[in-house]
């Protein structure tokens, strides 16, 4: 979404329109041309998600380190600290839907890409950790490119402890509902994000394990024009229901309120 | 630097495939030989190349770089995971197909007896030759070879059966099939499964451990790697192509990652180092198998100990302290 | 005789039809008529063939034969699953996939509020035009149908939500795909999966119980059909085919086979038959979902009187004691 | 397996080849020109599969009835006692494989072409009963074409007491193995027979749902040559492992020995 013309115009990177930024904003940053989903801070995508000013961050404190002293991460992650208002590229907390006490973790992929680390594993872990304590269905809202290559086998690991914790939801009765944004991708997408409760996604989004590249390198067979879009991964039977951004909410809180029914006796 | 780097292991051996090659033929010419005082020169002679070679290896392996190692691990001659189960197991019955319209051969399984225990095992399987290669996709799984794992697993949990997998695959199979087919369900569904268990699991890295591709069966009580064996979140080239637009540098892309067994012990995500016979696994298997063969024992006796509930908290715990942030 | 049997639910309707037909147009012509007498009097001939319509309705629907059922059952007119799911529930998300690749449109399902229970919902869903119904594949599930169903079913255990399911398919579908990913299996572990239940389920036959494509989503705690739906082990002209090698012998299959609901209660085979109003459901589906509705709470609330393990063990022993046989 | 010239020939109704009928025996009706798995009697399959001399049969006083007095029922059910050696298309009992204690049915194609009915379906349901109570492996050996239509509705509802009985040893620990052997069809297959912890298939098995013809007719997609063969069956993962007549005995005693350990200690 490049800024054109002053502060008033913006172009849709989708459609390469010019919108006014007053009505893109208040059409939930979704281009009025073509419908494009652009892509949200964690902090907007809690503000039109959750009831409001019932957010509450936990695990705020957690900080990236460099435990492999990698080429150019130290200096990545100031940079990312310095662009985005988020201290790493998942806010995790407590919040209200529609009245309702839920845990969520929201990605920010202007963070580093939303990769995940340590801290980005760690702060799902603790979410669905906190679903099973507090007996609350868990919303995570992602949004990344894969694992962070910077904490080479670390990050790797991520996979596994968050793919771990879902499992203790499962056992727990804790429903965890996935909402797939654009990018979904990699290391995300291959743990935690699949094996959710309900997946919902928003329309276009980017959905799937290797880089289209990739695929077009190792592809005998032709690469589909829609290939890891949400539309191709809901025909696949990969996604429950593409919602559109004005939906979510309502959409979120009929989930909460049938699949949550037991929690909230 | 990079571009002087070998790109195999078959060029990085060469030297001593040469003296490999020369011993054949001097013993061919002993063997022919009737002249007792010739023979006699010609065995002597090698003995030497025997020395030759021997201190050679030693100066290959002993001090093994990252880039060094993905290379051994990647080698051909690897004894691959049919080799371990034709070597440590008896009464293996290959059991395959996910049930539900597809059958992988990257990963193979079945049921079997580990000494007196009954266990499932499986794991990833390369191929040697062009044909074998292509058959098993390279040891790239699609997704219906975690779910064929799935239902084994399934089985050890009904059948109280400790669980022994053999990680070696470059990657999950990226083909727009296994997309298609949900390759990152599969992927998550495996540890997912692997997380559930009661039973003890033993996962053994003994060639590449290829990021998600390997870890999808890799969720385990224990996991060992072999002294030469790699495990990493990305290729180095991938890696290199990312950091610097230049795949070559893969070499130095291996050193930043860290992806020797080694490191993966020094930082805490693996639980023990198996030493490989030296010149590595391929050189002699038989005893690369019962280095194996007895730490799976050592781990499995060690697992024995634990209630079925206090199996699957303990894998929970291992992986649940994984990560080093600032708090 | 079976050759002067009416072929389609349409054609065997058509007197009903045409009845309908006038009705509606002398309703018009009393609408827009300004002459007041004239007015009365067709009001009065509207009258006079109202009350021949529901004694025709009476005398067909009374006394409806097996085949007759068969047309019924078979209607296109009749309301469907997500006619159901609209008029029992509230809060309806549907839910899609099998997670594996494919994603099925003859069984469509979700959770939704019923009353103020959460449940499982789901069931097959025809087409009533010609893209519907292609689209819905006649309502003929694929083995992804069976194990989205499966995967709504794990929910339902996981978050303790009774389960509905709506019976309503000529079959499984029959196709090489279909086969190919394993329909069979699909429909074994569906049922399979019911039986591992330790919430109430219960299924509605609202149409054409087709053999295993029905019953791969029908093995609930309680089993309840609409008077004019019909359960078979084989279609009445497969049946027909198979026997004397004449599908069109259909309506004496139909007789053969008792695949009435009164027949299948008689049998012990389902728990109760839900009575519909006079002309069959599509006549007032409101009503017919108020007696659905009804039946569907009055059996949970019975089983909500039974423990998790009780549950499980009460739908065991139901389908358990199926089954006549000398001994 | 028509029989020509006497009693010293047969010919093989694959191949069309003419077999002594000593060879065919001792070949254990294996065609030795086609490999071709010609069928066998209940009682002959387990001769070749137990220790000998150890079946022990069990539920043997279990006849068909005809509770929807349908057409021809009755005759054909008599019919068929008097051409097959066994009571019904299904025999159930106890043996020792290797000295192992087992459960198990067999099917007999020959009694009514193996169909499911009310006994069929009872036998079935006891032997894996039988197997959760004794804590014994199940080995059930199928050949069926289907349901029994002839029982109308009540056939129907074996796939769902057999399906039942399974998730009992699901639960209980106790390992189902299933044989399918030519054919394994229909209701069979749409029920226990699928759901089994491991499947064998003899090779060149017919195993389906639906007979070829409804295919033919449904079928949009062309059917491949060896659609519905277990080799067939095999590649699109529906059957663990393709094993000749031969090796089946040293199969299952492998698998008894493996899945079975724990009920042996
Ligand atoms: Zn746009
Ligand atoms: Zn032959």
């Amino acid at each position: 979404m490049a800024q054109t013309k002053g502060e008033a115009f913006l172009q849709c990177s989708n459609c390469k329109k010019t919108v006014f930024s007053v009505d893109f904003e208040q059409n939930l940053r979704v281009c009025p041309y073509c419908g494009f989903h652009h892509r949200l801070s964690a902090k907007l995508r809690i503000d039109i998600t959750f009831d409001p000013g019932t957010f509450e961050e936990c695990d705020a404190d957690l900080r990236s380190l460099d435990p492999l002293e990698f080429p150019e991460y130290h200096a990545k992650l100031e940079a990312s600290k310095l662009k985005s208002d988020t201290h790493d590229s998942m806010i995790s907390g407590r919040a209200l839907l529609d009245g309702k006490a839920v845990v969520t973790a929201v990605a920010d992929f202007s963070f580093m890409g939303g990769s995940m680390g340590s801290v980005n594993g760690e702060k799902v872990t603790r979410t669905l950790e906190r679903a099973v304590d507090e007996k609350k269905p868990a919303i995570i809202i992602c949004a990344s490119g894969g694992a962070r290559m910077q904490e080479g086998l670390i990050s790797l690991m991520q996979m596994a402890k968050t793919t771990a914790a879902v499992s203790r939801c499962n056992r727990e009765g804790v429903p965890f509902i996935a909402v797939f944004t654009d990018p979904t991708m990699a290391g995300v997408l291959a743990s935690y994000a699949s094996v959710a409760d309900v997946i919902l996604c928003e329309p276009k989004a980017l959905v799937g394990l290797s880089g289209s590249r990739v695929n077009k390198q190792a592809g005998v067979h032709r690469v589909p024009d829609d290939f890891q879009t949400a539309e191709w991964a809901f025909e696949h039977g990969m996604v429950d229901k593409i919602v559109v951004r004005k939906e979510m909410r309502g959409t979120l809180i009929n989930l909460v309120k049938t699949l949550g029914g037991a929690l909230y006796v | 630097m990079s571009s002087e780097q070998p790109k195999s292991h078959n060029e990085w051996e060469r030297p001593l495939r040469e003296l490999d090659d020369s011993l054949h033929k001097l013993k061919d010419l002993a063997k022919k030989e009737v002249d007792e005082d010739k023979r006699e020169e010609l065995q002597a002679k090698i003995v030497e190349i025997e020395e030759r070679r021997d201190r050679y290896i030693h100066l290959l392996y002993s001090n093994l770089g990252p880039w060094e190692k993905v290379l051994v691990a990647r080698a051909e001659k690897r004894p691959y995971t049919l080799d371990y189960i034709q070597a440590l197991c008896n009464n293996f019955v290959e059991l395959d197909g996910d049930r539900r319209g597809f059958r992988d051969k990257a990963i193979v399984g079945g049921t079997a007896m580990f000494g007196n225990r009954p266990v499932i095992v499986l794991g990833h399987q390369k191929g040697r030759n062009i044909q074998e290669r292509q058959f098993r996709n390279f040891g790239m799984a699609k997704p219906e070879g975690y779910r064929k794992a799935i239902r084994l697993f399934d089985m050890a949990e009904r059948f109280r059966m400790p669980v022994i997998t053999f990680i070696d695959t470059p990657a999950a199979d990226p083909g727009v099939e296994s997309e298609a087919r949900g390759i990152s369900e599969g992927i998550a569904a495996g540890m997912l499964k692997m997380f559930e268990l009661t039973v003890p699991s033993i996962s053994v890295v003994i060639g590449e451990g290829g990021s998600g591709g390997a870890l999808g069966i890799a969720a385990a009580s224990r996991v060992l790697m072999q002294e030469h064996a790699i495990y990493s979140v990305i290729p180095p080239e991938g890696c290199a192509a990312i950091l610097w637009r230049m795949p070559e540098r893969g070499p130095e892309a291996a050193r930043a990652l860290k992806l020797t067994a080694q490191s993966a012990f020094e930082l805490k995500l693996i639980d023990e180092v198996l030493p490989e016979p030296e010149g590595g696994a391929h050189r002699d298997p038989v005893s690369a198998a019962i280095t194996v063969r007895e730490a799976i024992t050592k781990h499995l006796n060690e697992l024995d100990q634990l209630s079925p509930i206090d199996i699957r908290e303990n894998r929970y715990n291992k992986f649940r302290s994984m990560g080093i942030f600032e708090a």
